[in-house]
């Protein structure tokens, strides 16, 4: 029982009947995942938008605290991976796999600097700080001071909760792509992409711009409350 | 089975309206089931396949039919939709003139206090013909308040109030019972519902008939507006800034958002926890929130007193 | 695969030259007060113009067959189903029933 | 139909069953049929430890007073039997066994699109499921299958953290199988399979597999919530900070009323099959049964404030949600309507499938037309969270979803072990578990009436005569499920061979592929030329 008659390339799955049904489905598989990742981030901006509703006074309090500089470079440097990752897939398709490598490097590169500075200049401060939601909720330092006479202290936890998770979910879908792109990287390296073979490329970076979508509305809605 | 019945006695006026619903849906799921039922048992038999007959498949095209009864659905699913939700309406909001009694609900038990500081637990004490209104909130999980014989209840939750409102119609003692899953004993937690004539729920409040000590909620409730100093702002003449609060209850007041709300006991409480939540219109932000400040039990007792504030012509004039 | 569509470096170029843009207009429009929700409302449509910058050229959904158009929007459509049917809940709480009270 | 298969009847010699033996080539197997026989083990085990769980708390029920085991034991014990049941057994029970094994059969494909995928997704279950047992042994959870918050948050002391992660991650098999179901559906038919010559089966699985991918990432999130609550002590739905319980309660009947679709649309795609079969007839409004299945799906979406009429959720939520639940069920309804309408003028074979197929109607019409009572809002005030609810679901759920998939299972028996089992025994379950459901479940009706709550441990004395039938009904209802494990396990031994097509039925599976099927599906790629369900009337059992 072999299906060779209809495999045009070694790599058509033995189930499809040509490389075109199975770059379809595979297209259309990595649309439906995002579909789903849209409402499991959904779920969150739900509950956001919600608490938004309805502690005003502790966004404007709580967003005033995020430093929009370090929020706006964060911002230009993720959109720059997101055009890198675009170059990838353009190389992948055009079959130049030194490229490509050079394009998932600047992506990963890039990825991993918004990390650090999420890490250097956000996270760890603020957790050194007290603002940090829980047992150790203390934002009486220096830096954090005014957020000690903010009146709604509670709704203001609630806001880093939601910043602290929402921000959270979206380093972890980042630092799932980085092993993805490491991967990607060893088969560029094996010149494995062309014009008839690019679809792992392709789908990778459709789920690269996608969390970059995601941090294109973290972004004014953490940052940029008015 | 000496007395069964379908449902339960009937004792409230809600009771009254929507169970000629339930009859209604009954016989009118019943009825779908028999049909369907003797559809299925006749054609299966007088068409069940026998060799000696040769019986062609039947190719329908019944559009008109199909259209004829989807339409016929809408209207009953409408109607039935229609009928149940005019009744909710009506068990939505209490009238003005109810008599106000808190309820809090605490893993295991339902504490009940009359607008005079009687206290009971499980046991709630109303008077008949008269609109009951509770105030409920709990001071831990879910719990949710259930009167068989009044077809009624409710959700009642933490750091929210919640309120029920029925008028009974028939002296009697009734099962009440905690709805909503909340742990171990949830099944523990119930009492019974006392419906009296009038003049036997007032010697009962006098403490005549048992119950706790009655305490003053409205002199705990003025002693704690003092104490938080509510009246620094909330007075005539200080530069209008705060609202006038007297006979603010009951009244419409318009956000800054220019939406209108009612003031109802949920609105007072969301005003002194949360303030900015909704600001009046006209208002700065100002007012601090009092979250963490106040035992339930305070703020049920601080909001009994703002509700107690008459309505005086200076506030009026003031608003204008 | 006659029919895919190669974008090009030039516009992705283009495209990241306006998103770059549009995150220093958002930023810019923070910093001035129009007013309770119009803030909000410019920086939510800066958001979603960004977005679909980013669907329709990076992701090549303006090059992709109408089913990815569907997929893509199906996404959206009940998120957006889940936000308003929530917050309709949280906004009408308020709110008295006609017959009384 | 130009090709037929060589010689329909007789067994072939290398089938998808026994072409590879060791244990490895199951566990690993990529092919869409051996992982359908993976999740009908692994869900048959799971619904006897949720039904084991019933029988054990519905002894307790006997009696008023909770005699036979504490309070605690018994809210352990329903949690379980819900989460086991609904998200271990149920949701995946018909689209991960039968739908796996079929949609590629039926439209004449080799497999799914996504096969690796597809074996990933019953790992991911069987993490999920191995949580799930490690909640049962170490202590239980006991916050009721709703996880309600903040019961579940704060006040349970049980392993709410280790069954919320198996839900989690049992959430995302089932999202990966609607995804490749789409992806499969859309990109694999067969030439000449246009979408309105799909059976109604597709249909159905189609429209869940909408509901899968779209809805259950939102329950994960939630259920991820409560988890992140749990562990860190302050979280998103603590009332102390702001938080709101309610907003939990949207998350997840967000997620849990289009799930309840999930449960029932696949059981009605079994229903369409069998029926057009054993009438050997066209489907009455095929079109109409097609769209109302993608309708339900829709719009299922727009009512799971159903669930939270006396919640503290605002009035005109409540109306508004109560509306769109009555018009939800107009869909069904009609789904009803022309089921018995295929029947008419028909050549009716009283099958076991047959039985249970239409067990399923009446059942189902008791069950959806309950569920007007709770949709709408007046009625729904006394109802909510009693026994009513209880027997409503179960009508829908047991009474609906089980005896589908019990009517899909011996229907497509033959066709997936090669076997004919026992007729008369089928015939005869097929009648205890209709009799032993309706003896469990009616009376929990009228107790729900009579304002019995659920969940409850211990109850009033006046509800013991009721609730001493519906233990009684348990017992014979577990017997009705017991027996077709014998019958069916009986079969695969001493069972005659099926043939390719035993009923004389129509569609793909049963006209072009042997019984066992190959481990390719079909020796020829198979082109589809008329409609489904082109019976004539004449088609003959042989059986
Ligand atoms: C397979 C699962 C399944 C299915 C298919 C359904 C189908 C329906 N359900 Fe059910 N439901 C559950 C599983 C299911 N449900 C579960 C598990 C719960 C409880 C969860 C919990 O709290 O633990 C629940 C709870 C539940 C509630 C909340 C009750 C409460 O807690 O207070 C409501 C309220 O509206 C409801 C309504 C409906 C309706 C209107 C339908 C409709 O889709 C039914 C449509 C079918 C018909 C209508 C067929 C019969 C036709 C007629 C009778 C003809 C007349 C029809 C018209 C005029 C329209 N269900
Ligand atoms: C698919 C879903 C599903 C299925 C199939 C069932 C099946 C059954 N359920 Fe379940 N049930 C739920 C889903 C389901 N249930 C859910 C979601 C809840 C809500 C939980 C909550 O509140 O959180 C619930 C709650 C629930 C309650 C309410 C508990 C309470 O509120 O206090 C009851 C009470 O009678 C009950 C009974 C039964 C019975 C008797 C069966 C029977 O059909 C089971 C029959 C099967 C067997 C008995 C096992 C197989 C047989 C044998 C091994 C033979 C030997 C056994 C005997 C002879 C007894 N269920
Ligand atoms: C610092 C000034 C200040 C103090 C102290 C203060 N309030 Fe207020 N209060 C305000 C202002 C300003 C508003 C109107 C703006 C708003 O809605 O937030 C207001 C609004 C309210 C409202 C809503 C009134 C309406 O018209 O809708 C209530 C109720 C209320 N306050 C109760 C209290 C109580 C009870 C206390 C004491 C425990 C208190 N306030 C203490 C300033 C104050
Ligand atoms: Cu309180 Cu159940
Ligand atoms: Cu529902």
């Amino acid at each position: 029982m072999s299906s060779t008659s209809h495999a045009e390339h070694a790599y058509v799955a033995h189930h499809f009947h040509s490389a075109e049904q199975q770059k379809e489905a595979g297209t259309l598989g990595m649309w439906l995942f995002l579909a789903q990742e849209v409402m499991f981030f959904g779920g969150l901006f739900c509950v956001y938008a919600v608490y938004r509703l309805l502690n005003p006074d502790a966004w404007l309090a709580g967003s005033a605290s995020l430093s929009v500089f370090v929020g706006g470079v964060n911002t230009t440097v993720l959109l720059c991976s997101s055009f890198t990752m675009a170059l990838g897939v353009y190389f992948a398709q055009t079959g130049d796999n030194r490229r490509l490598f050079q394009a998932l490097v600047a992506t990963l590169a890039l990825g991993l600097l918004f990390i650090a500075i999420k890490l250097q200049f956000e996270y760890l401060p603020k957790y050194r700080e007290g603002v940090f939601p829980g047992a150790n909720w203390g934002p009486y330092g220096h830096h954090y001071g005014h957020l000690a006479d903010v009146a709604n202290q509670g709704g203001l936890q609630m806001y880093f909760v939601l910043y602290y998770i929402m921000t959270g979910m979206h380093a972890l879908h980042m630092i799932i792509g980085f092993g993805i792109m490491v991967v990607l990287m060893v088969l560029a390296r094996k010149n494995t992409f062309g014009p008839q073979r690019y679809m792992a490329v392709e789908n990778f970076g459709l789920y690269w711009h996608f969390v970059d979508i995601v941090w294109v509305f973290l972004f004014p809605m953490f940052y940029l409350v008015r | 089975m000496i007395d069964f019945r379908v449902l339960p006695e009937k004792a409230s006026t809600f009771a009254e309206s929507v169970d000629p619903l339930y009859w209604f849906l009954i016989l009118f799921v019943g009825g779908f089931f028999l049909v369907v039922c003797a559809v299925v048992l006749y054609w299966g038999v007088k068409y069940r396949q026998r060799p000696e007959e040769d019986r062609p498949s039947y190719h329908p095209h019944a559009i008109k039919l199909e259209i004829a009864w989807t339409v016929v659905l809408v209207i009953i699913a409408l109607g039935i939709f229609v009928w149940g939700s005019v009744l909710f309406f009506r068990a939505y909001d209490a009238p003005d003139d109810a008599l106000e009694i808190s309820v809090m609900g605490k893993q295991w038990m339902w504490k009940i206090r009359h607008p005079n500081g009687m206290r009971e637990t499980n046991e709630l004490h109303v008077p008949v013909d008269t609109p009951v209104r509770l105030t409920m909130t709990s001071q831990d999980v879910i719990h949710s308040f259930f009167i068989p014989a009044f077809r009624l209840k409710q959700d009642v939750l933490p750091a929210k109030y919640t309120t029920m409102w029925f008028k009974a119609t028939k002296t009697g003692e009734y099962p009440l019972f905690c709805a909503e899953y909340c742990g171990t004993e949830h099944s523990t937690m119930g009492g019974r519902v006392f419906v009296m004539e009038p003049e036997a729920y007032a010697a009962w409040l006098r403490g005549e008939g048992g119950g706790e000590a009655p305490d003053d909620v409205l002199a705990a409730g003025r002693r704690l507006y003092d104490r938080l100093g509510c009246a620094a702002c909330h007075t005539a003449g200080v530069e209008n800034r705060g609202p006038l609060l007297e006979g603010i209850h009951g009244t419409t007041v318009e956000m800054t958002t220019g939406e209108t709300v009612v003031v109802n006991d949920e609105y007072l409480r969301e005003s002194i926890l949360n303030p900015s939540y909704r600001v009046v219109k006209g208002y700065a932000p100002l007012m601090p929130s009092y979250k963490n400040q106040l035992e339930d039990e305070e703020l049920m007792n601080l909001i009994a007193y703002i509700k107690s504030l008459p309505k005086q012509q200076v506030a009026i004039a003031e608003v204008k | 695969m006659s029919e895919h569509h190669i974008v090009t470096p030039a516009t992705y170029l283009k495209v990241l030259i306006a998103l770059a843009v549009l995150m220093v207009l958002t930023i810019a429009a923070a910093e001035v007060h129009f007013g309770e929700p119009f803030n909000l409302m410019i920086a939510l449509a800066i958001a979603v113009t960004k977005a679909v910058l980013i669907v329709l050229f990076f992701m090549h959904v303006k090059y992709s067959s109408h089913l990815t158009w569907v997929f893509v929007g199906a996404g959206f459509f009940w998120f957006i189903i889940m936000v308003a049917l929530t917050t309709a809940d949280y906004l009408s709480r308020g709110w008295h029933s006609p017959f009384t009270g | 139909m130009a090709t037929v298969v060589t010689d329909p009847n007789a067994a072939p010699a290398v089938h998808y069953l026994n072409w590879r033996k060791t244990v490895a080539s199951w566990l690993f197997s990529l092919d869409h049929k051996r992982i359908a026989i993976l999740y009908l083990i692994s869900i048959s085990v799971f619904f006897f430890v949720g039904g084991l769980l019933a029988a054990a708390f519905r002894l307790e029920l006997l009696t008023p007073e909770g005699d036979l085991m504490q309070a605690d034991t018994y809210n352990r014990y329903f949690t379980l039997h819900g989460v086991v049941m609904i998200f271990f057994f149920l949701i995946p029970s018909i689209p991960a066994v039968l739908g796996n094994f079929l949609i590629p059969l039926m439209i004449g494909a080799k497999d799914v699109a996504f096969p690796k995928l597809n074996l990933a997704s019953w790992y991911v279950y069987m993490i999920g499921g191995t949580l799930g047992v490690l909640v049962l042994v170490t202590g239980g959870v006991d916050t009721g299958w709703t996880f309600y918050s903040p019961l579940s948050t704060t006040y349970a002391n049980t392993n709410v953290f280790l069954a919320a992660m198996a839900a989690f991650v049992t959430g995302f098999s089932s999202i990966l199988t609607g995804l490749n179901f789409l992806v499969t559906i859309h990109t694999m038919r067969a030439p000449g399979l246009t979408w309105f010559r799909l059976p109604l089966f597709i249909w159905a699985h189609y429209a869940t597999s909408i509901i899968q991918v779209l809805a259950t990432p939102v329950v994960a999130i939630a259920i991820f919530l409560i988890a992140i609550e749990r562990v860190w002590g302050v979280g998103v739905f603590d009332p102390a900070l702001g938080g709101d319980p309610i907003l939990f309660q949207h998350l997840f009947w967000f997620y849990s009323h289009p799930a309840v679709y999930i449960m029932i649309l696949p059981g009605m795609g079994v229903i369409s099959e069998v029926i057009a079969c054993n009438a050997r007839n066209r489907i009455f409004g095929y079109p109409f049964i097609a769209f109302s299945s993608v309708a339900i799906a829709i719009v299922g979406f727009l009512v799971w404030g159903h669930h939270m009429f006396v919640s503290g959720q605002a009035m005109y939520s409540s109306l508004v949600f109560s509306v769109l639940t009555m018009l939800v069920a107009v869909p069904s309804a009609i789904k009803i309507f022309n089921w018995v309408g295929t029947l008419y003028r028909g050549n009716i074979v009283w099958t076991a499938p047959m039985l249970y197929a239409m067990g399923f109607l009446g059942l189902f019409a008791i069950g959806g037309g309950t569920g007007l009572f709770l949709g709408v809002t007046g009625t729904d005030i006394h109802l909510h969270d009693t026994y009513f609810v209880v027997a409503h679901f179960h009508y829908v759920m047991v009474g609906g979803a089980v005896m589908a998939y019990l009517a899909g299972l011996h229907f497509w028996w033959p066709k997936i072990t090669g076997r004919l089992y026992n007729h008369l025994l089928g015939k005869l379950s097929a009648i205890i578990v209709f009799i032993g459901f309706n003896a469990t479940f009616f009376p929990q009706f009228l107790l729900g009436m009579q304002g019995m709550p659920r969940r409850y441990h211990s109850y009033r004395e006046e509800w013991q005569l009721l609730n001493i039938f519906s233990t009684s009904g348990a017992m014979i209802l577990g017997i009705g499920f017991l027996l077709p494990v014998l019958y069916f396990t009986w079969s695969l031994v001493f069972g005659r061979r099926a043939g390719a097509n035993p009923w004389g039925a129509k569609g793909l599976e049963w006209e072009k592929a042997s019984s066992p099927p190959s481990p390719h599906n079909f020796d020829h790629d198979p082109v589809v030329t008329e409609e489904a369900y082109a019976y004539t009337g004449r088609e003959q059992l042989s059986v």
